[in-house]
């Protein structure tokens, strides 16, 4: 019988772990022993006896590194305690050094951010959806935590307070999840993203659709990047808008790219004091420093939130703990990884290895 | 029972139970205007002072015509005069 | 049956389907003016057709001819000069005297048959119920104008006089059934007649005096009726069959509108004859100040809502306390969608908490721009065709604008300044402030006693059906 | 008229007020059977009263006597066991049937009456209309039955024969009604009666033969108008009463519901009887999978869900789109206040974004006890008996069950395997995987087009008007 | 024209104008039901049938007689059996 | 001319300003000059510049205190720098010391926070309604931030996240306010307070209500304090209650008494880790500590919260200021103060002199 491990997260800030304890048992009916490392679950508010009741066992890092053939992890885990052979699960977000790196340590790594997106099938393993869904919800609820106003209109005895007016660039996963979330609240929430089709999905939501022309429909459902000219347009445009808004959260992203530059330190200039900027693709905004709270001159506080799952670990976690679980039970016969290079799913997301 | 009186009688219940039946979900708003439109069409008992005008004689007769004539026709005229009052406010406003 | 005959029967038979579609018309307010002519155009070639049967006929007297024409014209003219510059509050009242004349004129057709033929069932029935119809109508007419006062009244010896006169009544019609005044024109049965004649306008009085104004409509369309029946009535005495199914179309679809009506109202048209003959107003309603208000129908509400160009929602803490946010956004996006223009005045307190509209308005999706202040609100209240009042009491006060009650000083939302208000509550019961509000009683107020959740759901679907 | 005349008229005049009140009773499915049961009972009572005047008479043969008893016993008999045998999908076809028997019967009265006193006006028409009623309906029957093919059928010499038939059968009966061929049982008349029966029954033929089999309905409810204006016919040609009255009344409803039928499969009645000479079924809704799907109005939604135990809503992206969660909520709240017990089943990638529907639903204020996540809404299905699938397309999608489709392997909500299913969206167009989806035109499936806003207030104003 | 002629035709055309005026909003699921019993109605012709065996001599009077007859009948009582077990399916539910 | 002068707060945490530039055009309309201390409004996100704008004069502390006939202020200022015969509102919470104090600066003072509750013409400048509604929605926006799970439910592919169980203790204006903003968020929302009227309230709003029997209307339309017995049969039922809840959030408050004790320590030990409970009262909460976080052993983070509308400064603000205004508007004749005792909301807001 072969055995997972579940790693303790070793990032600094990231208290996601890859397991929860509720999919256990899932792990278990399907053939594999489940290991823990000590104090894995903690910073997501799962405590070890959580984990044993579910029918786990905690382990010291040695035991876990050394005895379990499949490991389960959030983060990159430290390449050197890799041992040849092992099945790697992650988000790894895998770069060509890193690809490098685990080839060499003879790992076979199944990266979860590379799940096709558009295929029906692998939606259950997509962890990308499930952690932008995360850091959607986060970041509405982190704007309105950090707005000193209402985001509601509410008519009262003592004067009328306005609605808050929310500005969401980028409609994808999380920019839907912060504007569905947003209008929950009662604010006014306008959206923007160069798709085409992302139009009809924030209006489906209630919002306003922000439509500047042009439009950007890249490959596999991504946007693809504009042309230095229609980026320069789009800011400039962009920044009369953001002006007019008291909350502004970003996360336009193209794959392999650097995330466009949509909102300019101008465009931050014309904004109320007290109003807040979100970025969650560390790279929209022209000030924003990942993982940093600024308050600019004119009392606009920007936050640079790279890594918003990792602040809301416990839901972060469950949401992800299930895609791990339903890409094992994807590729697990019998409780052995059965590797198959034409299966369209692990072609895309094992990302080095293939004969375990 | 004459054959006249049974054909008669046929229509009398056959009307009775087309009046029964043409009042349909009407709203509450159209009640009065209703009622007023109702009350005008038994104006025709003005058909009926005109053919007793048909065997009148003798100034009791023709008071009696004259008498029947002018209540019928205030019921007809007024009436469907007032009807017609009534359903001017529900002209379709303008900009619909 | 010569030709002539059969064509003017057949033109009858043509002219009772007008009447027929005239009314199918009226049942929606769409159409309803397009019946009425219809109507009218078929009785005008009814007379007509009868006029030529007189002339083809060529045995009328001048002076028959003359009587005929100068009655006519005097009657239409008057008819004509009422209906023209009656108000549109005293309609009712004129619809009652028109019914009255009907019904007098088909009470004398039964006396002119009665002279010629002697008496028959037709005949009897026909100045029994006329008569009836006559005074009556009559007597309804005079209190809805204020010429007779229109709360109950009961005299001395009207218990007696209820009881007597339908046995009188019934008495004399035996009599002359049985031929117990000799053949036609036969003194004593003039004698008979005019006696039952008498009996039967006594009855009307006595019939509609003690009921009160408030059931009046109710009365009128009943007696409306009757006058169909008596037109049928003498429709068999002179064998006119145009007669016969007009006066039978009136007797029936006046009973079902009459019943529409007590319905309408809550009450049982036996309650009301029943009651006139003892109790007076307070039945209507439940506590006495229920029964002053004026009280509507989804059907009511639905139409004043659906015709109104402009109207104002004020939603209060019924609106919370019955969860009505949803049905209330549905019927507004309706109205909308029909070319109403809605908005919600929101007063600051309105509710339990503050904000407490905007939490409701909000959950059920009503766009911020459709909601205004107080001041907005009543600046543009004149303006406004219809105010609903949706579960709201203190903040509509009108007592607010008055020292010394507990809601004194308070801004209010001058719902009372719209030019009709609905409210819808369920009881005329208080609110936070625990007082009584006048615009419930004020009378472009009308109010639609219900759980706001399912008075919002009903009116919506009254609009649909009503005015699609 | 002696007195036995008069009374026999009279339970006429009864029994035809009673099959007015049975139709009315018929407009609401809470009264219906009642009103059949009413209309059934004056049939018997009609019936008797005949047999009674029969006796009465005395004059009636013993083989007379024979030859309606045996027929009647016959007629009875075979009746009564196709109605108790035949299935709930075969009964139109059933009716067509009896509907052919009725018309037959009609135009014989017409030929006996002819042998008795000739032709007349009434007479001609009977045995014309009868006749086409007796062949079209034989057809109509034939065609749901799948004894005659059901696609429209063209045959050669059909377009001359359209136009040579009828002018035949004026011709005919001009010659007839103007005493052309002798007097009564002349042998001369008898060939012409023949011919024009002969022709009559070509014509039902070639009348409906070209109507493809998804008009049927539509064209069965016009013959049955047709039968009934050939019983008035016959009446007219026997001087009954009761067959004028209860002949007109069918004629006349059977028109209005042929009108009303039409008019809920979007078809004019002049589309399907001269589109049956000349194109064929295709016509019927836009493309050709529309086509194929089966169109639902809002009424029949209503009734389905209305009578329904079990609802389960299957929610999707085209919810959102229309914005309608708060109509979908509006509607399943009314269905749970008439005791259906009303659930929503949602997929988890329904709509675009995680979550999506949850955010809808939430926003109408759909409780949470109301949801049921995917497993449990497929173990309950089997025992739904609607599923109201709202604007999704595939996470219902049955070809996820097989391989090789663009949705494969991706667990779906089963909603084709409810006991029947009502799908609201705009068109048969396709979803976010861009295939097409069988559940669409499952014999199950009755797809409501329209946009699911709209379409939802339809369906919940069509419950409250017809089960309110 | 004869009076009876007349009084047919009235009796008729009241009778049209009442079947036209007796179907209101009536649902589609009931379309089917309504025009079953619509198609019941008219086996009123029954009642024709009985009326001509009154003259009926003759075999081939017999026969038709017997041929209408069971047309008819069948149309009766065929008519309102399928209506009624069409309308079967409207009862009332248990728990409502 | 009179002046009014805006104070800056000096308590620690105080953010909030008594007057907003949105209001100065207002009071200059009553006849008054504004003054404003430099920086007043600044933790507020109201800068100087824009009460320049409305057309105050920014000064120094000394000629505020110096030169203002009437102080506006939120918490208690400092005693020693008002002189004799000032005007003083504020929202004072007087205690018979305090009152004393002020009383010998010969200080006219009126105190916001007692403005009659059930009086309809009040309502305008009732500060406890106005700045409870901010605490309630803030303790609500507080919790979603602080707990790291979703609040509500969504089925994802990534498996069906469950609403959170938010439990409300105490029903009035803050109650009633953080149980509707936790509803829109999704959250699965239980109100529960001891007057019965609350519970209409609460259902108003379309949470559940809990009833665990007794009731404790008191007078003014507040509640009374219960009897020892009564108070621990209340604690031993919610105890129970708590421990079925992820959110529980405090606010009951008796007039004159301490809060009562309704979530006891065992109470707390029940909770899923993850769990948040926000004591709004300071002292519903055997544990929380007055503005201190605290997690519990078994992971339940426990908030002390007893000044919430101070962390959101610009909506209490606003608000405040607008209820200062209607009371300067209410007492204020042509420019000067028109005391009068007889006035039932003067006569319960005026806590020391009398004669202006
Ligand atoms: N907003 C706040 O901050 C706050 C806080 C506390 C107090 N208040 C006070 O509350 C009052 C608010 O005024 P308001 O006009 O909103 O409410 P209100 O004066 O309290 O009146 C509410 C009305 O709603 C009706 N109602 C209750 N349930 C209903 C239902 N299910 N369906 C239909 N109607 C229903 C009641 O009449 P029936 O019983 O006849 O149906 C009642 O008269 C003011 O006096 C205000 O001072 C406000
Ligand atoms: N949930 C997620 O995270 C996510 C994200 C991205 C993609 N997806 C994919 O999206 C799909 C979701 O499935 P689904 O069944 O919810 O939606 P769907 O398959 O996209 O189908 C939606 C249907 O709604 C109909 N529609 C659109 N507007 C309408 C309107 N106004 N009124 C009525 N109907 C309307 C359309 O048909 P007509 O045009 O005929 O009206 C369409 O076929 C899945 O394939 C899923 O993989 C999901
Ligand atoms: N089949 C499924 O179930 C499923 C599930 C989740 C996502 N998806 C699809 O995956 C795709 C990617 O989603 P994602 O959230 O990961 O995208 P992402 O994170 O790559 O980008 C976020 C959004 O930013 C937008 N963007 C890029 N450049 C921009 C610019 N210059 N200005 C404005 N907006 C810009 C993109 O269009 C995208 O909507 C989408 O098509 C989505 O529908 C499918
Ligand atoms: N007229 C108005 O416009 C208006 C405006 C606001 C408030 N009010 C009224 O003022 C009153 C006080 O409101 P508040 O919010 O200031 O109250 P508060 O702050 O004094 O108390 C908060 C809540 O805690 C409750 N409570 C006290 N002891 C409790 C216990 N042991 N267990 C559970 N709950 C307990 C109280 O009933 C109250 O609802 C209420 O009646 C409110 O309706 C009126």
């Amino acid at each position: 019988m072969l055995s997972i491990g579940i790693v303790k997260e070793t990032i600094a800030g990231e208290r996601r772990v890859a397991i929860t304890p509720d999919v256990v048992p899932r792990l278990r009916r399907a053939g594999l022993r489940v290991l823990v490392e000590a104090g894995a679950g903690a910073a997501a508010w799962f405590p070890d006896s959580a984990y044993g009741e579910a029918g786990a066992e905690i382990t010291g890092a040695d035991e876990l590194y050394g005895g379990a053939e499949i490991l389960a992890c959030v983060d990159r885990p430290r390449t050197d305690r890799l041992r040849a052979g092992r099945f790697l699960i992650g988000l790894l977000h895998p770069d060509a050094a890193y690809t490098g790196e685990l080839a060499a340590a003879q790992v076979t790594a199944a990266s979860l951010d590379r799940v096709p997106r558009t295929l029906s099938a692998a939606q259950a393993m997509d962890a990308l959806t499930s952690q932008e869904n995360v850091a959607g919800y986060r970041a509405a609820v982190l704007a309105a935590h950090t707005y000193e106003r209402f985001f509601p209109l509410l008519v009262t005895a003592a004067g009328t307070a306005p609605p808050a007016r929310v500005l969401v660039l980028g409609a994808g996963v999380a920019g839907l999840s912060a504007i569905g979330t947003a209008r929950r609240l009662g604010a006014v929430v306008t959206g923007y993203d160069i798709r085409p089709e992302a139009r009809a999905e924030i209006a489906s939501l209630g919002a306003a659709v922000l439509d500047l022309g042009g439009e950007g429909a890249g490959e596999g459902g991504y946007a693809r990047t504009l042309s230095e000219h229609e980026q320069q347009a789009q800011r400039d445009e962009l920044g009369r808008q953001v002006a007019r808004h008291d909350i502004v959260i970003t996360t336009a992203r193209v794959p392999g790219g650097r995330p466009p530059l949509l909102v300019t330190e101008t465009g931050l200039k014309d904004m109320r004091p007290g109003s807040v900027v979100i970025d969650l693709a560390c790279g929209n905004v022209e000030t924003s420093r990942p993982e940093e709270t600024l308050v600019t001159g004119n009392g606009v506080t920007v936050i640079g939130a790279g890594n918003l799952p990792a602040t809301m670990p416990a839901a972060a976690s469950t949401a992800y703990a299930h895609n791990v679980c339903a890409f094992l039970e994807h590729v697990l016969r019998d409780g052995v990884p059965a590797l198959d290079r034409t299966d369209e799913i692990q072609a895309a997301v094992i990302i080095t290895g293939g004969a375990a | 029972m004459s054959v006249q009186l049974l054909a008669d009688l046929s229509v009398f219940v056959l009307s009775l139970l087309l009046g029964f039946e043409v009042i349909g979900r009407v709203p509450t708003t159209l009640h009065t205007p209703l009622m007023s439109a109702a009350n005008s069409v038994h104006g025709i008992v003005l058909a009926g002072a005109v053919i007793i005008a048909l065997t009148a004689d003798g100034v009791l007769g023709y008071a009696l015509v004259f008498v029947t004539a002018a209540f019928a026709a205030m019921n007809v005229v007024g009436g469907y005069v007032v009807t017609d009052r009534m359903l001017e406010m529900f002209q379709p406003r303008g900009e619909k | 049956m010569s030709a002539f005959d059969a064509a003017i029967r057949l033109v009858y038979l043509a002219v009772a389907s007008c009447f027929v579609l005239g009314l199918h018309l009226m049942n929606s307010p769409v159409t309803a003016r397009r019946g009425n002519l219809l109507s009218a155009g078929a009785m005008a070639v009814a007379v007509a057709a009868t006029v030529v049967v007189l002339a083809e006929a060529g045995v009328v007297r001048p002076w028959a001819w003359g009587a005929l024409a100068a009655g006519t014209a005097l009657g239409a003219g008057v008819g004509l000069a009422l209906a023209r510059r009656v108000l549109m509050t005293a309609m009712p009242q004129l619809v009652s005297l028109f019914n009255a004349v009907g019904g007098g004129a088909a009470a004398l057709i039964g006396v002119h048959d009665f002279t010629r033929h002697g008496a028959s069932l037709p005949v009897v029935l026909d100045v029994v119920i006329g008569g009836v119809t006559f005074s009556g109508s009559l007597v309804a007419s005079g209190k809805l104008q204020g010429l007779v006062p229109g709360r109950p009244i009961v005299f001395p010896g009207a218990r007696v006089l209820t009881v007597a006169l339908p046995l009188a009544m019934a008495a004399l019609s035996v009599l002359l059934l049985t031929g117990g005044g000799g053949g036609p024109g036969g003194g004593g049965g003039v004698a008979l007649l005019a006696g039952l004649a008498a009996a039967s306008l006594a009855f009307g009085v006595t019939m509609v005096t003690p009921i009160g104004g408030a059931d009046m409509p109710v009365v009128i369309s009943l007696l409306n009726a009757f006058t169909g029946t008596a037109v049928a009535m003498a429709g068999f005495a002179l064998g006119n069959t145009v007669l016969i199914t007009a006066g039978a179309l009136v007797g029936a679809s006046g009973a079902i509108l009459t019943k529409l009506m007590a319905d309408a109202m809550n009450r049982s048209l036996g309650n009301i004859i029943a009651g006139g003959f003892g109790t007076g107003d307070e039945a209507a309603g439940g506590s006495a100040a229920q029964g002053r208000a004026r009280s509507l129908s989804a059907d009511d509400a639905a139409i004043q809502l659906a015709y109104a160009a402009k109207v104002v929602v004020v939603p209060g803490y019924g609106l919370a306390a019955a969860q009505a946010q949803h049905q209330l956004h549905d019927l507004a996006e309706l109205l909308e969608r029909r070319g109403v223009d809605v908005f919600y005045a929101v007063h600051p307190v309105a509710g339990r908490m503050p904000g407490h509209m905007n939490v409701l308005l909000a959950e059920a999706g009503v766009p911020y721009d459709r909601l205004a202040d107080m001041e907005d609100a009543n600046a543009a209240m004149p303006q406004t065709d219809v105010a609903l009042v949706v579960g709201a009491n203190d903040v509509v006060n009108p007592a607010a604008r008055r020292p010394g009650s507990a809601v004194s000083g308070m801004p209010i939302i001058d719902a009372d300044r719209a030019r009709s208000v609905i409210v819808v509550k369920r009881s005329m019961g208080h609110g936070y402030a625990g007082i009584d509000n006048e615009l419930y009683t004020a009378p472009n107020t009308g109010m639609y006693f219900a759980d706001a959740k399912k008075a919002l759901s009903d009116i919506t679907a009254a609009v649909k059906t009503l005015v699609g």
